[in-house]
């Protein structure tokens, strides 16, 4: 917390501005929804599933720039990926992937690692029934 | 784009008179104010001559003003040295929620490490304090009330002078942060009724690193800088000689300029207001509608958080903040804001814009079209916004319903 | 006659290289290194690098230089930052009986008012502290040795390295005051064995009102000024930008001219001693023959006193100093030269000449030939000059006498 | 005490520059000194007095620029005084003939004061003899 004001890298600037995968899947397989207005962080991630792969990945984040470009990163992280491999996406692997975060700024990674685990646990838990 | 600068409640560029003013205290007359010999003495000369015209300013005397490092200085100085040299008198402290951080953390340190017991006030949704609030918080242990003449993040004026009475009727000492209104709005230390004033030039198009704190005649304080005899032995240290010379340079612009500057950034300020309340659904105006600093505009965007409004706009050359400068690496909304009774969705959506010298109405009105671009596509990308919409429709239908229940 | 400034140890002119490296800051690139738009991170840039560059110099790393309003402001924190955090360890301190103000008086408050002990300890005839003296004066209360690193007065430099061995034996934290010796002469932290070392960058050719301490990883330390999170929370008030970029560019002009500049200077100063000694009767050198700097001339001229010498010398523009600039206001004499053990009338006929970036050999000369002009004719005012001329020739007289005697 | 440096008035550094009287008068009919080393002021000051009127009076000063002032100013005014008028000659009248003093620097008048009273007993006990 005594870092200073962030700075960003230029990847999470590039996420920031042009973040990819935008919105909301009309009756997605997985949904997860996490954070809280308090801490000024509300993340849903939404994923469409075809045969234990995530086909489509969209997300709706309030947020700070970091949230924004952790969200944007990590639907394009789990497009393509098996459940299985989705679940292993840490928080660090979301920030390694946009050029690392302030360290002030490393818990909308972990959001980002949070909503996914959601959403997949959604699957899960929908695929199981 | 040009950069169009919307933070001067942060701090200000140095006006080019200032730094011209300045220029010969660097390397010609780079003289110890100390030394006896007629080098050293010219540089006391400048320093003296600062402290009068400071001094004239706030209506005070020249012996009452002292040089400190900055504002932020000046708070711990006086709260500090108040605290030390009275605590035989009590241990017993009122300042305001809403206080700029270098009043609240020293309050903070006095209570954890000097067995002080600290009393922060409310305010109302305006970010008023009532000065009936502060009469009932006085105690027998009561030494010292310290509230800030208007507040960094909304721009409440506080009724310092209603206040004071109280303050004064009860024999206790009052202590004014004014970093932001002295050469902004009309500051004299009778007239509010204090007894220490902080001071920071770099809000005023001075040079960072310089204060000063107005001590009335007779105030028992504790030097807050320990060592040599600068300043009457009461803020020790070599003289920042340009800095000071800085600091009267730009308090003789503020002087010339300031009633009509003023006027001029009230229009401003209710020209954004007005245009982003009408421009934008869902903005809420923070602070207080008219008793307030005329550079300082503070809204609540709803659904959509600060930082990420603050990068956009930086994208395209535009400089505000979210709170104050200093809070902007906590990630706790600020303090200010939650002290208005804001939801916390609201604090972490506001955004100030803070005018000045080289603002024109033009660029008030090109932020407005950018912000509202920015505003649309972050609502976009919002879940808030979205639950939002499917409440209100829900709320819609709803009203629909029992009026078509009612027309029944 | 072109002013001779000998008086550097006071304060300096500001390089102009160095007035170029602040004036973007002050104009251009005044953003506050708070703000998180792009322009507020320039300004924060640019302080990062002026950290580590001053880290480099002095063999720290970044986090470890906070930046301060001065070389006053940075002992202070220091010596009250480490007592205030480790009172429950101990409350005894270490110093000597020859540091500037800013540290006996802040020694001086934390008896008065914080519980402290302080243990001065005294010097030798050439000012030099002994370690052995340190070592004994540990015990199990002490938290904090602190000796300056080179005296502002009498330029004698302490065997820094040698105390510290006992100090970390003890383990026991260990501030050096390096106001004097920064870019003077070779300051490392990990050569010199210290926990805390203060700097002030006027007496380096930068500006006056900055300065910075040097913190060793790991050392709890209290903050000095409270408030908003500048300089990780131990430092609060906004960064003086242009201060700090200035401090930046006078370390990295003196890492490069340092080392001949300081061969140039010694040469200059042992010109200046051995002329002094010369040409005027009854002067005696103050300080050590050879462990002092470079750049420190420290004279007792018997039968004038100092203050009538430095004006006499200003009326021929030329400036000089008589012990520590602070203390001209004060009747008392140098508590420095007493410490030496010099008698009061040779304290009160000190001079002190600091030589500097432009002094020239030619100067020296000169200030040789119109001192003793200035000399010869305060003595044949002093009651003192008669007097000791009288006792003289009564000795003579006597010593011929007894030869006398011894012939027969 | 807290004055900060001192700053001379044009007429004290006109005495401290062309000090008035300086010297010793050969078998004075008053001589007075007072001060000690230790203050950093000595002042020795001659008299010579004729049918109760000082036609002469030199000083010696150990002593900063307002002592040699001061000294230089006191031999000034009690010149042509008779023993009785010198007498009441006040510290303060000697910092007003010099144009004032700063206030650090309030005890050489007093010490040029005392320096005078003390040659005037000096010459007062010597003539009752
Ligand atoms: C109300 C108020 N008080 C104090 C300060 C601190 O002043 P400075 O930045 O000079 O330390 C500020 C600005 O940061 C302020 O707005
Ligand atoms: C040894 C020493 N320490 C501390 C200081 C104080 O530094 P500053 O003048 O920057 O407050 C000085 C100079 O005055 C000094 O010479």
């Amino acid at each position: 917390m005594r870092d200073g004001p962030a700075r960003y890298s230029e990847k999470v600037m590039e996420h920031f501005k042009n973040p990819r995968n935008v919105g909301e899947i009309e009756n997605p397989d997985g949904v997860g929804q996490v954070g809280n207005p308090v801490c000024g962080d509300i993340m849903e991630l939404y994923i469409r599933v075809n045969e234990s792969i995530i086909t489509e990945a969209k997300f709706k984040t309030f947020g700070c720039g970091a949230a924004i470009a952790t969200s944007s990163m990590v639907t394009e992280l789990v497009k393509g990926k098996s459940v299985e491999d989705a679940l292993k996406i840490s928080n660090r692997a979301v920030a390694e992937a946009l050029g690392g975060l302030p360290s002030v700024k490393m818990h909308c990674s972990v959001l980002a690692e949070e909503a996914l685990k959601s959403a997949l646990e959604d699957y899960l838990s929908k695929s199981k029934r | 784009m040009k950069r169009i600068f919307l933070d001067h409640a942060a701090t200000t560029p140095v006006h080019p008179e200032v730094v011209k003013a300045m220029l010969p205290y660097f390397t010609g007359a780079f003289g110890n104010p100390s030394s006896i010999y007629s080098y050293g003495q010219e540089a006391k000369v400048a320093v003296e001559k600062a402290r009068a015209k400071v001094a004239g300013f706030i209506g005070a005397k020249s012996e009452e003003v002292i040089f400190t490092g900055g504002g932020t200085e000046a708070d711990n100085f006086a709260l500090k040295g108040i605290a030390l040299a009275n605590e035989h008198k009590g241990n017993h402290l009122i300042t305001t929620s809403i206080e700029h951080h270098a009043v609240i953390e020293t309050c903070k340190f006095l209570e954890r490490r000097g067995g002080f017991k600290v009393t922060y006030l409310p305010v109302d949704g305006y970010g008023l304090v009532d000065p009936q609030e502060v009469k009932k918080a006085i105690t027998n242990k009561t030494i010292l009330v310290s509230v800030m003449h208007a507040n960094n993040e909304i721009g409440t004026i506080q009724p310092i002078d209603e206040i004071s009475k109280y303050v004064k009727e009860a024999g206790i000492l009052f202590h004014t942060d004014a970093v932001q209104t002295v050469g902004h709005i009309p500051v004299n230390v009778d007239e509010l009724g204090v007894d220490l004033l902080s001071i920071s030039v770099h809000k005023l198009y001075g040079p960072k690193g310089v204060g000063a704190l107005y001590i009335r005649r007779g105030t028992r304080i504790s030097p807050f800088v320990h060592g040599g005899e600068q300043e009457r032995g009461r803020r020790a240290g070599t003289e920042n000689v340009p800095g000071i010379v800085g600091l009267s340079k730009a308090i003789e612009l503020a002087r010339q300029e300031m009633s009509e500057e003023a006027k001029r950034l009230a229009c401003l300020r209710d020209r954004l207001i007005q245009c982003l309340l009408e421009n934008l659904d869902y903005v809420h105006l923070n602070g207080h509608p008219f008793r307030r600093l005329p550079n300082n505009v503070n809204v609540s965007v709803d659904f959509v958080e600060g930082e990420s409004m603050l990068l956009n706009l930086d994208l395209e050359n535009i400089c505000a903040s979210t709170g104050s400068a200093c809070s902007s690496s906590s990630l706790e909304p600020s303090h200010v804001l939650r002290a208005l009774g804001l939801p916390p969705e609201q604090a972490h959506g506001s955004l100030r814009f803070t005018l000045g010298r080289e603002n024109t109405a033009d660029e008030i009105d090109q932020v407005v079209e950018v912000l509202s671009r920015i505003v649309t596509r972050l609502r976009v990308m919002s879940p808030l916004f979205k639950n939002s919409r499917a409440a209100e429709q829900e709320r819609n239908k709803c009203v629909m319903d029992r009026h078509g229940t009612a027309k029944k």
